[in-house]
């Protein structure tokens, strides 16, 4: 109440049509988009290619995200094996995240229950492995395709 | 003077050629931009290049509508045919 | 803030998100913000297995920078109203 | 191992003392926005939006009421207090309860939830059970008006769960367990029979609010809440909660392991050894009590410890079971079925998964209402601009296009349910209220464009800086995929460009009072100039293509801000545009304008160009388009002889200028023109044109027909008052026998040749069929030659008999050769396509006869006869 009376009359009042307008804004930010997933698992894939799960808690207007319960996550589809390493409660800044999406936590075990699990340390380092081979491809096949003129530009930092 | 952008607008409704990031290019009918360089194409059809043993190889892709990101386009043009 | 409004129409219709590495993504557009980050519904994915967990996700969240391509059906632009918003942009941007 | 003498067997048979009155609640759905509006006492229901200033007032009850974040005193106080009010239900008989059916005002909120598959937050159960209060004022225990002990006690209950901001706000609640995914219901639990948790009704009654405090014990700083001033017994308590695995993943696979009844003993033995070692599960579990979490907040763990404690031999790990998942939709059922005997599998899967809830409920409403408005109230700010119209341009338009122009209160109900469905915000539930959802999107919008607008005028001229943030901002420049502008021009206005424009302006104006009749302009163009369907070649006589696109442009331009003056009701003046059109423009060969209509974008604005012009200016540019229509780049395409082989996009382009540009004529010819007008736009056509030539195209053969069809028609107008004057009838006999004389001779030639026809409807059966051919299924396509036909009878029409004569003499042969078609059309043909054949020729002998009708003839059953 004490809000709406102390804000300035007059030449800042907004009119109706323009309120409106931005009424049909207000579920057209990104807040909009994550805040039904709060309190919710959620998976989280970074720009480096790390896989996270965990509990939303809260999140800024940088979609800076917190996550509880937080797990790592590594697929080895090729061998159909997982592995995962508990984080806790991790910070997650916004620029790094490539996507979100809430988990069913009914049906989250269901794909994993046809997988190996091995140790995190183990797949940590098959991921190592594929993703420096990866690396070592792609900018060879960046070099090739410049001479074609194309641009294959590869950045280890965005290997999700 | 004319920005880059107004030699876009130019293209409305005309038919371009754009390339992209990640060895791609395509053509098609330029439907909207913005000064982010972010468009929608119809009618447009996308060549992917790949290198099998060393040597280019293109596929092709069509789509009837198409947003492309502005931040994957390095090139848009005229097609030259 | 053209495409941001061009998206909003198109909320609630099944698209096609290309990300930049490859995997296509199809849902229910839910949601869109001034940045293009887009929320779907009913994902599938062309390439489950490199995300095995993807078959258990409801909805997701994709960062707009990370996408390539949105595809879309035709009947779902008006494009003589879009040319005529990209002009109005290209004006507005000169002024 | 009962820790409390908790009474377990109240929940399963629904009696005992408050409950029996929610028993007696009436089994009506929940209104979770009338939980909201009527916070404890705060029942304001009509200032339901000002709850937000509501939470914002928790900052000043000061210290003495910040009990947030699980400090060790609350977890003695809470507990025991939770039973204390008058609600008589403790969390842990409530968690053991909640889904029982006994229970109906329980049940009914969550299965409904659920239901809706979506939107359920622990926030929002947690008000569950408000509108019970509040639709059930007769409850005598729920205390109206409270001592300060009693608020006290509340409050302590209310940082279950409820962070520091929304503490006022949830005065007077009843301690009640968020209800959101569901609990594993008693009867999955035979050893909750024999759990502590009745020890909370009884025990604390005489509890004094503020415990004793007691110091922390060797509490790994982290590991744990510091269970502080617990009494022993409700310690342990507190700890075996704690230690419940299922808060981490893995922890959950490794049940089995984790809580064996040993551990769970041990625990309780020795509370105060932490429990790092005695959790054998993964670092993730120890790293799950980081967060300090105010033990007693573990109404629902307390139900699925006893869960786990109950059978800990039959825990297997979850990554190895092979259960059936379990579809969001089907919870409802799935709890419903909690009354049935369970499998060994359903019952490891309950397990599982009330673990993976306690775990998402624990700590949940962490983020405050008030924090999710902030940073909608944030990012809204910064989409406000000075021209949000402008800015949201194409959705508005779209949208009333869709809609059929209708939006108003009804479009805002649509946008406060969308904004309840995907804002999981607390107004949801069940029945979600849209007018209060409304109410307070719209207050949160006004407070988020007042703050923009007064926020200074240079961030508004930064604004991609202020846009900043949202995923948008990256540090790493060469990792940069932020959505940023790429192509940033500094803008300068051009003398030379202004220079440039102004002295075209002054040949245009110049020639503006030109009147039309003066048709004979310096530059005469040559009529047959080309043999190809080359556009760059006709662009190029008319400043080139990139010129001729920018003039496009500029006219687009111009319409769009006419449009807009249009819409704002002010006052359009067409001389900007008209200008703009250079229809007059004899500073090239061919004039610009006709190259603007080399472009399809070009012709489709005509329509909206002739909204904006005055007749005067419409004769001119009609007058312009005749006179030089041999420059006409889709003549040039639409004839036979110069485009032989037309490519499936370039009969769209015939069609669209059809459709499109030719309508604007005729419609304008049949409102507005006069004879004299119709008969001056002719001879501009017939005087500057090889007509010969122009008549080989579809586009020129029906532009012609156009012109002398109105002509006839006027003439013939008895309604027109007066018949022609003298001199009208001469000037049309004169440019008539110009007409004819171009045509004479070549008549033959306004048919197509075979070769071409069929490539026509070839090229069209392949693409996207046109009018150009005629027939249902596209193995029966033929060539439509009604333009022709229609082009003969009106030229028949307006001739004297000697020019009718002349006309049947020169196309005799297509005559009798559509006849013979016709007729052949229907010989030896399946029974099957009888139909589309007969069709067909009914339609060649229609066409044909519009012609031969005009002489008093007419052809059927493959004989000409005379019409009677």
């Amino acid at each position: 109440m004490s809000e709406m009376k102390s804000a300035p009359s007059g030449a800042s009042k907004i009119s109706e049509g323009e309120a409106d307008l931005y009424l049909d804004q207000y579920n057209f930010t990104t807040t909009a988009a994550i805040v039904g997933s709060v309190d919710r698992k959620i998976f989280v894939l970074l720009r480096d290619g790390r896989m996270l799960f965990g509990i939303l808690r809260t999140f800024d207007q940088y979609a800076n995200l917190i996550l509880q319960h937080c797990v790592e996550r590594i697929y080895i589809t090729e061998e159909n094996k997982y592995a995962e390493c508990g984080r806790g409660v991790f910070m997650v800044r916004g620029e790094n995240v490539v996507m979100l999406g809430e988990v069913d936590i009914d049906r989250e075990d269901q794909p994993l229950s046809q997988m190996e699990r091995i140790s995190f340390e183990e797949a940590s380092a098959v991921k190592k492995q594929r993703d420096d081979a990866r690396c070592e491809l792609e900018s060879k096949k960046g070099k090739t395709m410049a001479q074609h003129g194309l641009i294959y530009e590869f950045h280890k930092s965005d290997i999700y | 003077m004319d920005t880059p952008l107004d030699l876009l607008k130019l293209n409305l409704d005309e038919k371009v050629f754009v390339k992209l990031r990640g060895a791609r290019e395509m053509t098609g009918v330029l439907q909207a931009f913005d000064s982010h360089c972010n468009i929608v194409l119809s009618n447009a059809t996308e060549t992917i290049y790949e290198l099998v043993d060393g040597e280019l190889k293109s596929s092709t892709k069509g789509s009837e509508m198409v947003f492309v990101r502005g931040d994957s386009v390095t090139l848009i043009t005229t097609p030259s045919d | 803030m053209l495409f941001f409004s061009f998206f909003k129409t198109l909320v609630d219709q099944e698209v096609t998100v290309e990300l930049k590495n490859d995997i296509e993504l199809k849902g229910t557009l839910k949601s869109v913000d001034q940045f293009l980050n887009l929320k779907l519904d009913n994902i599938s994915c062309s390439n489950e297995s490199k995300y095995p967990h993807l078959s258990s996700v409801r909805n997701i969240f994709i960062r707009g920078s990370t996408v390539r391509y949105v595809y879309l059906n035709k009947n779902m632009v008006d494009t003589n109203l879009l040319q005529d918003a990209a002009r109005r942009e290209a004006m507005s941007a000169r002024k | 191992m009962s820790f409390f003498g908790f009474d377990s067997s109240l929940p399963n048979q629904g009696k005992g003392g408050g409950r029996e009155k929610r028993t007696a609640t009436p089994d009506k759905p929940l209104d979770f926005d009338e939980t909201y509006q009527g916070l404890g006492e705060y029942q304001n229901e009509e200032d339901d939006y000002l709850n937000n200033e509501t939470f914002g007032n928790a900052t000043d009850l000061g210290t003495d009421f910040d009990f947030g974040y699980g400090k060790g005193e609350l977890s003695s106080n809470s507990a025991p207090s939770a039973a204390q009010v008058d609600h008589g239900r403790s969390y842990a008989s409530a968690a053991t309860t909640g889904p029982v059916v006994t229970n109906p005002g329980y049940v009914a909120a969550a299965p409904h939830s659920m239901d809706e598959g979506m939107d359920f937050t622990p926030m929002e159960s947690l008000w569950t059970n408000q509108p019970m209060m509040m639709q059930h004022p007769q409850q005598p225990q729920h205390p109206q008006v409270l001592s300060m002990e009693e608020l006290e006690r509340q409050q302590q209950q209310q940082q279950i769960g409820v962070p520091h901001g929304q503490q006022q706000g949830y005065m007077g609640m009843p301690p009640m367990p968020p209800m959101g995914y569901g609990y594993a219901p008693q009867a999955f639990m035979p050893q909750a029979q024999v759990m502590p948790g009745a020890a909370y009704p009884s025990a604390p009654q005489g509890m004094p609010p503020q415990g004793l405090p007691l110091p922390p014990q060797g509490m790994p700083p982290q590991s744990m809440p510091p269970p502080g001033m617990v009494p022993p017994q409700y310690q342990q308590h507190a700890m075996a909660m704690q230690q419940q695995p299922g808060a981490h993943q893995q922890a959950v696979q490794q049940v089995p392991s984790v809580v064996s009844p040993l551990a769970q003993q041990e625990l309780q033995q020795s509370p105060h050894l932490v429990p790092k070692a005695a959790l054998p599960a993964s670092a993730g579990v120890v790293s799950d009590f980081a967060t300090p979490s105010p033990p007693h907040l573990a109404a629902s763990k307390s139900a699925s410890g006893q869960a786990r404690l109950a059978s800990p031999s039959q825990m297997a790990p979850s990554s190895q079971d092979s259960r059936e998942s379990t579809p969001r939709g089907t919870r409802r059922g799935s709890m419903r079925k909690h009354q049935e005997p369970l499998s060994q599998d359903d019952f490891k899967r309950l397990q599982v998964r009330q673990a993976k809830v306690d775990k998402i409920l624990r700590h949940s409403g962490v983020m405050t209402p008030r924090d999710k408005d902030f940073i909608t109230r944030y990012q809204l700010s910064q989409i406000v601009t000075d021209d949000p119209y402008n800015e949201d341009f194409y959705f508005q338009v779209y949208k009333i296009i869709q809609r059929g122009g209708i939006v108003g209160e009804s479009n805002k109900g649509l946008i406060a349910r969308a904004y309840l469905e995907h804002s999981g915000h607390r107004l949801g539930g069940r029945y979600k209220r849209a007018d209060v959802a409304l109410q307070r999107m719209q207050s949160q919008v006004e407070k988020a464009v007042t703050v923009a607008k007064e926020r200074p005028q240079k961030n508004r001229e930064n604004f991609d800086g202020a846009k900043e943030g949202v995923l948008g901002k990256i540090s790493s420049a060469k990792n940069s995929k932020a959505p940023r502008r790429q192509l940033q021009i500094p803008q300068q206005r051009d003398e030379d460009e202004d220079l440039g424009t102004s002295a075209i302006e002054d040949v245009v104006e110049s020639l503006n009072g030109v009147d039309i009749s003066s048709s004979s302009r310096a530059r005469r163009r040559s009529s047959y100039a080309f043999r190809s369907v080359d556009q760059r070649a006709v662009l190029s006589r008319s400043g080139g293509r990139k010129f001729v696109l920018s003039l496009i442009e500029t006219v687009y331009a111009e319409v769009l801000d006419l449009e807009a003056l249009l819409r704002s009701g002010k006052e359009t003046d067409s001389t900007h545009l008209w200008e703009s059109l250079h229809i007059a423009d004899d500073a090239y060969e061919v004039s610009p304008f006709i190259s603007i209509l080399s472009f399809d974008k070009g012709v489709k604005i005509m329509p909206r160009i002739f909204n904006f012009l005055n007749k005067e200016q419409k004769l001119k540019l009609l007058y312009c388009f005749f006179s030089e229509l041999s420059h006409l780049n889709i003549i040039v395409t639409s004839s036979y002889k110069t485009n032989p082989d037309p490519s499936d996009s370039q009969l769209k382009k015939i069609e669209l200028f059809q459709s499109v540009f030719l309508k604007i004529i005729v419609s304008f010819l049949s409102s507005s023109a006069e004879f004299l007008e119709v008969l001056g736009l002719l001879l501009a056509l017939v005087k500057n044109n090889n007509v010969s030539f122009i008549s080989t195209s579809k586009i020129g053969l029906n532009l012609v027909t156009v012109l002398i069809s109105r002509a006839a028609l006027i003439k013939q107008d008895v309604s027109r008052g007066s018949v022609l004057s003298s001199v009208e009838a001469s000037s049309w006999n004169e440019i008539y026998d110009k007409l004819f004389t171009a045509l004479e001779t070549k008549l033959a030639a306004v048919f197509p040749p075979e070769e071409y026809t069929s490539k026509v409807v070839a090229t069209s059966s392949n693409g996207t069929p046109t009018s150009a051919t005629v027939g249902q299924s596209s193995g029966h396509q033929f060539y439509d030659q009604s333009y022709i036909w229609q082009f003969l009878a009106s030229l028949a029409l307006s001739g004297k008999l000697n020019h009718q004569r002349v006309i049947i003499d020169e196309i005799r042969e297509e005559i009798f050769g559509t006849i013979s078609r016709a007729e052949q059309l229907v010989k030896n043909v399946p029974v099957e396509e009888q139909q589309i054949a007969l069709y067909q020729r009914d339609k060649l002998y229609q066409d044909l006869n519009l012609f031969l009708n005009v002489m008093g003839l007419v052809a059927r059953d493959g004989e000409i006869s005379e019409l009677k």
